[in-house]
């Protein structure tokens, strides 16, 4: 355990942290105004957080620990996916491979933990949430898992930080086919992973539509708010690591207060740039219905796919 | 007795064993049957007489006498007594008609004499010669088991058969050695016997002897 | 003799001790006195087995009175690995069984059929020869049998499915025989040995391989030979479906590696694509299948064959790279696929004696009709949590461990120039990919269905936690699940040993390190790290709590305050509802929908009622319509013998004509 | 030694004769027990004088080899089975006189078979074998049994003539040769100059005619009827040896030939013949309708596979088709006696009317599901071990595609035997209490089928017993 990566993985935590709320918040206010709304500020889920915090979780009769517990496995499999993946820099524990299936593994661990929450009060609709929410997830993963496997051939390891490293050096290769269309299937698996539009409608209010919501809908007080801290923290690392993957300029290499620095600046503005786009692109899309998302995601597998049979090719070519 | 002699006996009786099996199979008659029978014993027990007496092997015309009795006068006798019982006449309708079991005969005498054919070229001579007569029986008996309803006619299908075995038998070697001929012709009286027995049952089971009736074992 | 013999003759006496107390003691203490000698002899079979995989040698040959070549139990490594697999398992299943049997499953009988049963499954790796591997093999398969028909006098889905059972282990047997008899031909002998030295490439050796794989495929509940599986596993008793998935499946397992790496090493390239087609289907189909069912125990069979399918896949891998001389990823993957016969084992035991403690405590199997069990049966709630933890291979188990080893093989096995692997390995990672995710839904709907919201039958609301012998063996069984999850690296070690795998080893803590592909992961210190982003998110909680100590309870928010019934609530076959839509044209659901309209007008609707019924495809497909064949052969073929003695004459005098011409001719 | 040769035919004939004329209760009832007890003590004398070394011979007739001795062995394990396991219940009228006197001569018969020397005295004795059992068949007095009496005598004794028709052109074939003979092992060892183009007419003559008693497709018909029709004890001993020492005589016939031949014609005659067996058996039991019949068939399968053993030939093979012998016959008695006392006790042995017999009378149902489960060859039954060095023999000597159809019949078998069984042994008990059965009943079938299952392992004798009797026939070739 060299400290350069505990530090590291610190400085990516306690960052993530602190932009997860705000980025929702960004993306909750570029949505409001360009759908002509004055919207409720950047700040607003911070806030949010803080009351939640501050307010008395209730327990639904004939819950179980699972209530309680599943909030805290979210949050922490959540925080342990921001150690893993390279966001702010790219240097790794000696141990522990910032492994893709391992990352892909503990965020599933949260997905569960959410799923079980969302089964445990016996509530229709808890029950639907948590239902058409692993179905995605189950439909998810081969996406995901394929298409990181495309762009970890050029370097031959499935390591993130290695994977980004190695576009850093050869920056050619973020251009090439093979990595775009990798990107865009990958994209949409986090579009989808993160309950977003056209998958998931994070600000409906309409019981039948919810996925995300429909699970949270029994929880109360600290358990929400961890719900929410976990799954905003989710997004804030996959959008974080498709913008690494995307832009990997200034991440950091070694641990320096200057090249930290940086590597967070750069963070921020990818985050800023990716979730403003997100949120953009959510305005123009109206939710596909349940039964329509798994065509969507055989497409992007399909993407994925091609991806890595293409990348053999330019390989042998 | 000179070998011209021996020739035309042995040549006489295995004609008249062919003939009285053929007329088996054309007449449909039981009491005929009987008779018939009676007449291939005699014919057969001349056959071995002349084997006998032209070997001058004293033992073999003693078993002349023995199938004299036997295949002459018991057990044509047995099976008349037996059909007398069932009291049937003559075959009704045998499975296959007269014209066509004649042609299968003209069939199966053929394949006796290419079966026989190794036999003539090891020894030849005159009782070797005659061999495929006594294969024919063989065939010919099978026949008549096959395609017969009645219980008689199975019997005398039977005998035919073994009549040709017999003739088989003293045509190649002058005979089995003795011990094996006497079992052999006590099993094939006691077997005579035990389907005399039998027949008699079904007659008084089934009232009648016809083997069409002998169908509720089935799978 | 040597360590290894008296470890081979302790489990022999163990076993005959297990016996007489079977057939001796009287109902009361029965259970209690043969259960602890089976559990003696799954110990010395662990522990024979743990000899030989640490190189000791040791032979037992039986007197046979036809002029064999001997026959001889001879364990060498990959079978010691194997003898320790099962050696547990039984050993676990036995300590359960103590608390769990009841009625017939208490019997004289059932009690030495168990015996037999895990000294057999102990022995079949033993096995030095072809003769001695099948007569085991048959003891195992009567045995398990006579197990599984404990119950037969009750229900009649007993009898079929032993003798589905029955039909399809003798299909199993008939296959091997032949194959180890093509083996025998060419290698001249029985004994592995010199069936080794058959060289891979001949046409011989290809067809062995074909028949011997599918005899063991159709062991091992390889689709599409697996329609035995998803009938005998639920209807076996619990303990002994734990022996049958967690165990007996694995000797399939252990028959693959016996002939692909033992004795026919460096076969042509297409043994290995045929093991990953019959492992992937099989992991697909069965994970699908799994998933979409609503019998705990069938869903925990299909799981089963999705697993097995794993590891013919993992194995399929590490010959086809192999085959190719690209020799670590083939060192990984065939690591890979012990890892996941060890990950399994331990994880399917756990599960399958969860739910004949939920069987036990609530007689139903029908995940529709369970719910709430976390609060009436907390350790069984852990040790089948923890379980299925495992089977959806998420960190840190067993499971986590076996498919990450397998993932990283197929990823770096396909860096190489040559087409076909680079093909193969991507479709391979999807499978895994595909199976992994279903996996997961398939066992939240398990876990939650089951053990979370509220009781949905009389069964489940009143449930009891089970006694002190059956907590234990399913305690230990789920520790054995983190245990492999946290430290695999002895593990790995073993399985190299096994298999001999120069480029796996232990590092870190207990880590595991694919050298040959320069991957490693040390599960320890993930959970470290874990634990250390945990450390704030729980001092947070606990400030908190210690402002507002005890939660408020109140009704449940179903979108505005209800009582709810536990008639609302989502069931198991809804919860796979929209899985089973996607893969509709896969599985071919019968749904029906009855609508019952009111009385006044058609516009009002009475009551909805809604059906799922699902058959397997295969079975429906190729398995009824061969049998409905074969009784219409037989039914034609009575005509044969219609009792007219004529016509059996006529076939005599045909027989008579036909040799006659064919002598003379 | 030659006297003890004598032995179990004078004590048969004796017994036959007492029985016949004093006709007492206790004769009646006995008789055919200790025949059967004779002949295995006896059997297992010779053998033990035969693993010495020796070779009793009586007269020019009888001569005891390791074969013979073997056989007469198998003989009298399985008569005794039947005989036992078939007394009346204690209490019950004993069998009358004519059935005691005729299973005794039919013991008597099969013992002169295996030990003659001379195939004329073989041959009698097979016919003989059908003499004795052919009222025996028709015992039950009844219009099917009259009707399979008959169909088994015809067929029988039809078939038997054949035989003798193939002995006859044997001998012919000697006469030609010089030395007219028909000692087995004159023509064996004597190094007789047969014309081989006779002696292939004779040879298929001869083995077609025994197979009719053996029992082998497509001269099998008879069985069914008679093995369904017998009384159990009779069936029994029927299924269990009368077939099997037909098969002998199939291989003494076939030791003669393929030295002079070479092993073509019997291998083809024999392969075709088990294979068909095999297929008819099969092709029949999936949609059986009586229990008995079905045992019946199940015959017919094994003498299939002995069949291809024969086929096959070499030490092993050989020594698994005597085993198999032996081992068929203790099941199969064994079966046909329990079948008997179900047919007692529940009035019929149609599949479909018996159900639930594991719960209602579990002491039917245990050696039934025993005996089959030995009959299925599952382990430790010494017939898994036969049927595998079969297999294992049929590819070492390349009928490895005969082995894989056989294979593939077995498992149609198998399935249908299984489903059959379990019809009638599992399910619930439906009301119709089993009235307790009388103690020591079982014992003979304890008896049977325990040695069946141990008979597998033994280091004892038996390996050596058997390597030889193989050796009298291999040697020969």
């Amino acid at each position: 355990m060299n400290t350069r990566a505990l530090v590291l993985a610190a400085v990516q935590v306690i960052v993530m942290a602190v932009l997860s709320p705000l980025l929702v918040g960004l993306m909750r206010q570029v949505r409001a105004r360009m759908e002509g709304r004055a919207g409720a500020g950047v700040l607003q889920p911070a806030r949010d957080l803080r009351k939640l915090f501050a307010k008395e979780p209730l327990r639904a009769e004939g819950t179980s620990w699972v209530m309680s517990v599943g909030p805290v496995v979210l949050v922490a499999s959540s925080a342990l996916v921001c150690v893993l993946v390279p966001l702010v820099g790219t240097i790794t524990f000696p141990l522990v491979p910032d492994d893709l299936f391992v990352m892909v593994s503990v965020l599933l661990l949260g997905t569960v933990a959410l799923a079980l929450v969302g089964l445990d009060a016996g509530s229709a609709f808890g029950g639907m949430g948590s239902s058409r929410h692993m179905t995605i997830a189950a439909l998810v993963e081969p996406t995901v898992l394929v298409s990181v496997y495309a762009l970890s051939i050029p370097v031959g390891s499935s390591s993130l930080s290695a994977i980004v490293h190695g576009r850093l050096v050869h920056p050619s290769s973020v251009v090439a086919p093979v990595s775009l269309l990798a990107l865009v299937a990958l994209f949409v698996a986090v579009v989808a992973e993160t309950g977003r539009m056209p998958v998931d409608n994070p600000s409906t209010h309409l019981e039948l539509t919810m996925i995300h919501e429909a699970m949270v809908l029994e929880s109360s007080g600290r358990d929400l708010a961890w719900l929410e801290l976990g799954s905003w923290l989710r997004l804030g690392a996959l959008l974080g690591l498709v913008g690494s993957l995307l832009a990997p300029w200034g991440i950091a290499s070694s641990v320096t207060p200057l090249s930290l620095l940086i590597g967070v600046l750069a963070l921020v503005a990818k985050l800023v740039v990716l979730g403003s786009a997100l949120a953009a692109g959510e305005v123009f899309l109206a939710k596909l219905r349940l039964f329509r998302v798994p065509e969507l995601l055989a497409g992007s597998f399909v993407l994925a796919f091609l991806a890595v049979t293409a990348s053999y090719l330019v390989v042998q070519a | 007795m000179s070998a011209n002699l021996f020739d035309q006996l042995i040549g006489l009786s295995a004609g008249v064993l062919l003939l009285t099996s053929v007329l088996l199979v054309w007449k449909r008659s039981l009491v005929a049957a009987a008779r018939l029978l009676a007449a291939q014993g005699v014919a057969l027990a001349s056959l071995v007489a002349v084997i006998g007496v032209f070997d001058h092997d004293r033992q073999l015309v003693a078993v002349a006498g023995l199938v004299l009795v036997l295949k002459g006068l018991v057990l044509p006798w047995v099976l008349d007594r037996s059909r007398i019982r069932t009291g049937a006449v003559r075959e009704e309708t045998p499975l296959m008609n007269t014209t066509a079991a004649l042609l299968a005969l003209s069939l199966l005498t053929m394949l006796a004499y290419l079966v026989s054919q190794p036999l003539r070229v090891l020894a030849p001579g005159p009782t070797t010669a005659a061999v495929p007569v006594g294969i024919s029986l063989v065939l010919y008996g099978f026949l008549l088991l096959t395609t017969r309803r009645h219980a008689i006619s199975q019997l005398v299908g039977f005998l035919l058969l073994d009549n040709g075995i017999a003739a088989v038998a003293f045509l190649t070697s002058g005979g089995v050695p003795f011990v094996v001929e006497l079992g052999a012709s006590l099993d094939v009286l006691l077997v005579v016997l035990i389907l005399r027995v039998l027949t008699s049952r079904m007659t008084v089971k089934f009232g009648g002897a016809d083997l069409d009736d002998l169908t509720d074992l089935r799978d | 003799m040597t360590l290894v013999q008296a470890g081979l003759l302790a489990q022999v006496a163990a076993t005959c001790l297990a016996l007489a107390a079977a057939a001796v003691v009287g109902p009361r203490h029965r259970a209690r006195f043969a259960g602890a000698a089976i559990v003696a002899s799954g110990i010395a079979g662990a522990v024979t087995g743990a000899l030989a995989l640490a190189g000791g040698r040791g032979s037992v040959t039986l007197p046979v009175s036809l002029p064999f070549d001997p026959v001889v139990l001879a364990p060498d490594r990959l079978g010691g690995f194997f003898m320790i697999v099962a050696g547990a398992v039984g050993a676990v299943a036995a300590l359960y069984g103590i608390g769990y049997v009841q009625g017939a499953a208490a019997s004289r009988t059932s009690w030495s059929a168990m015996a037999i049963f895990v000294l057999a499954l102990q022995l079949v790796p033993a096995a030095d020869d072809a003769v001695s591997f099948l007569l085991l093999w048959e003891l195992m398969a009567v045995s398990s049998t006579v197990l599984l028909l404990a119950d037969h006098a009750r229900r009649a889905a007993v009898r079929s499915a032993a003798l589905w059972y029955a039909v399809m282990t003798h299909l199993s047997f008939l296959l091997l025989l032949l194959g180890f008899a093509v083996l025998a031909a060419a290698g001249g002998g029985t004994g592995f040995g010199s069936m080794a030295r058959v060289s891979s490439v001949s046409t011989a050796a290809s067809a062995a391989f074909v028949l011997l794989i599918l005899g063991f495929a159709s062991k091992a509940g390889i689709v599409p030979l697996h329609v035995w599986l998803p009938r005998a596993h639920p209807e076996a008793p619990s303990h002994v479906s734990a022996l049958m998935s967690a165990a007996m499946v694995k000797m399939g397992v252990y028959g693959a590696l016996l002939v692909s790496v033992r004795l026919m090493p460096g076969g042509p390239v297409w043994w290995g694509l045929l093991l990953i087609a019959l492992g992937g289907v099989s992991a697909v189909y069965g994970i699908l299948q799994a998933s979409v069912a609503t019998d705990l125990k069938r869903m925990l069979a299909y799981s089963t064959s999705e697993n097995v399918g794993l590891m013919f896949l993992a194995l399929g891998t590490g010959l086809l790279l192999r085959s190719y001389g690209i020799g670590g990823p083939a060192d990984a993957a065939i690591a890979a696929c012990l890892l996941l016969v060890a990950g399994h084992a331990a994880f399917k035991t756990t599960l399958f004696l969860g739910a004949g403690s939920i069987l036990h405590a609530t007689g139903e199997r029908d995940l529709d009709r369970l719910g709430g069990l976390t609060a009436r049966m907390p350790v069984t709630s852990m040790a089948f949590g923890i379980g299925a933890l495992g089977a959806a291979a998420l960190p840190v188990t067993s499971g986590f461990v076996a498919e990450w080893a397998l993932l990283q093989s197929l990823i770096h096995g396909a860096n190489t120039q040559n087409r076909l692997v680079s093909v193969v390995m991507p479709i391979a990672v999807t499978v895994v990919a595909l199976t992994a995710g279903l996996a997961l839904l398939a066992f939240v709907k398990a876990y939650g269905i089951a053990f979370l919201a509220r009781p949905r039958g009389e069964g489940a609301a009143t449930a009891h936690e089970s006694g002190r012998a059956m907590r234990v063996a399913m305690l230990t069984a789920a520790a054995s699940v983190i245990a492999l999850g946290l430290a695999p690296g002895p593990l790995l070690t073993a399985a190299g040993a096994a298999a001999g795998l120069p480029r796996v080893g232990p590092v870190g803590w207990w880590g595991i390190d694919l050298s040959g592909i320069g991957a490693l992961l040390d599960p320890l210190a993930l959970t470290t790290m874990a634990a250390a982003v945990l450390v704030p998110v729980l001092l947070v909680s606990v400030r908190l709590a210690r402002r507002l100590p005890r939660r408020r309870v109140a009704l449940p928010w179903g979108g505005g305050g209800v009582r709810l019934s536990p008639r609302m609530q989502y069931t198991a076959t809804s919860y796979a509802e929209p899985l089973s839509r996607v893969f509709d044209d896969a599985l071919r659901p019968e749904r029906d929908v009855l609508v019952t309209h009111s009385a006044e007008s058609r516009y009002l609707v009475e009551r909805v009622q809604f059906r799922q019924y699902l058959d397997d495809i295969v079975e429906t497909t190729v398995y009824r319509p061969g049998i409905a064949l074969m009784d219409r052969i037989g039914l034609a073929a009575r005509r044969l013998q219609n009792g007219s003695i004529h016509r059996y004459l006529g076939y005599s005098f045909f027989a008579l004509v036909a040799i006659l011409i064919v002598v003379s001719l | 030694m030659g006297v003890l040769v004598l032995v179990p035919l004078t004590v048969c004939l004796a017994l036959a004769a007492l029985t016949a004329f004093l006709r007492t209760p206790a004769l009646c009832r006995f008789s055919g027990l200790v025949a059967a007890a004779t002949v295995l003590a006896s059997g297992v004398a010779l053998s033990a004088a035969v693993l010495a070394g020796s070779i009793p011979t009586a007269g020019s007739l009888l001569r005891v080899d390791a074969l013979s001795a073997f056989m007469l062995g198998v003989v009298g394990a399985v008569g005794l089975t039947a005989t036992w396991g078939g007394l009346p219940v204690a209490g019950a009228p004993a069998h009358d006189w004519m059935y005691s006197t005729l299973v005794t001569l039919f013991l008597g018969a099969m013992s002169l078979a295996v030990l003659a020397d001379n195939l004329g005295v073989l041959w009698i004795a097979v016919e003989a074998t059908t003499i004795a059992t052919a009222f025996l068949v028709g015992h039950n007095r009844t219009r099917r049994s009259l009707e399979a009496a008959w169909k088994y005598v015809v067929l029988g004794s039809v078939g038997v003539a054949i035989a003798f028709l193939g002995l006859v052109l044997l001998y012919a074939a000697t006469v030609a040769a010089g030395r007219p003979t028909l000692s087995w092992i004159a023509l064996t060892q004597g190094h007789l100059a047969l014309d081989p183009s006779l002696l292939k007419v004779a040879g298929a003559l001869a083995v077609l005619g025994f197979a009719t008693k053996a029992g082998l497709a497509p001269m099998h018909s008879w069985l069914p009827d008679a093995h369904s029709q017998a009384p159990a004890p009779v069936s029994g001993l029927m299924s269990g040896v009368l077939l099997s020492v037909a098969f002998y005589a199939i291989l003494r016939v076939q030791a003669v030939v393929d030295p002079v031949l070479g092993a073509g014609l019997m291998r083809g005659l024999l392969v075709a013949a088990g294979l068909l067996s095999l297929t008819v058996a099969a092709a029949l039991i999936i949609r059986q309708r009586d229990l008995k019949r079905m045992l019946a068939y199940s015959s017919i399968e094994h003498m299939g596979l002995l069949a291809l053993a024969a086929a096959i030939g070499g030490t092993l093979a050989i020594a698994a088709a005597l085993l198999h012998v032996l081992g068929h016959g203790l099941a199969k008695s064994s079966l046909f006696v329990v079948s008997g006392r179900i047919l007692a006790a529940e009035g019929t042995t149609q599949i479909a009317d018996l159900r639930g017999l594991l719960t209602r009378r579990p002491v039917m149902a245990v050696p039934y599901l025993v005996g089959m489960a030995a009959l299925l060859g599952l382990p430790p039954f010494s017939l898994f071990f036969s049927e595998v060095a079969i297999v294992v023999a049929g590819f070492q000597r390349g009928l490895g595609w005969a082995m894989a159809v056989a294979v593939g019949l077995v498992l149609v078998l198998f399935a249908g035997l299984a489903r059959h069984s379990a019809s009638i042994a599992l399910g619930p008990a439906s009301p119709g209490l089993a009235e307790p059965d009388p103690p020591g009943r079982s014992a003979p079938l304890v008896l049977a089928l325990g040695s069946l299952a141990v008979i597998g392992f033994t280091a004892g004798p038996l390996p050596l017993l058997l390597s030889q009797a193989a050796a009298v026939l291999v040697g020969a070739r």
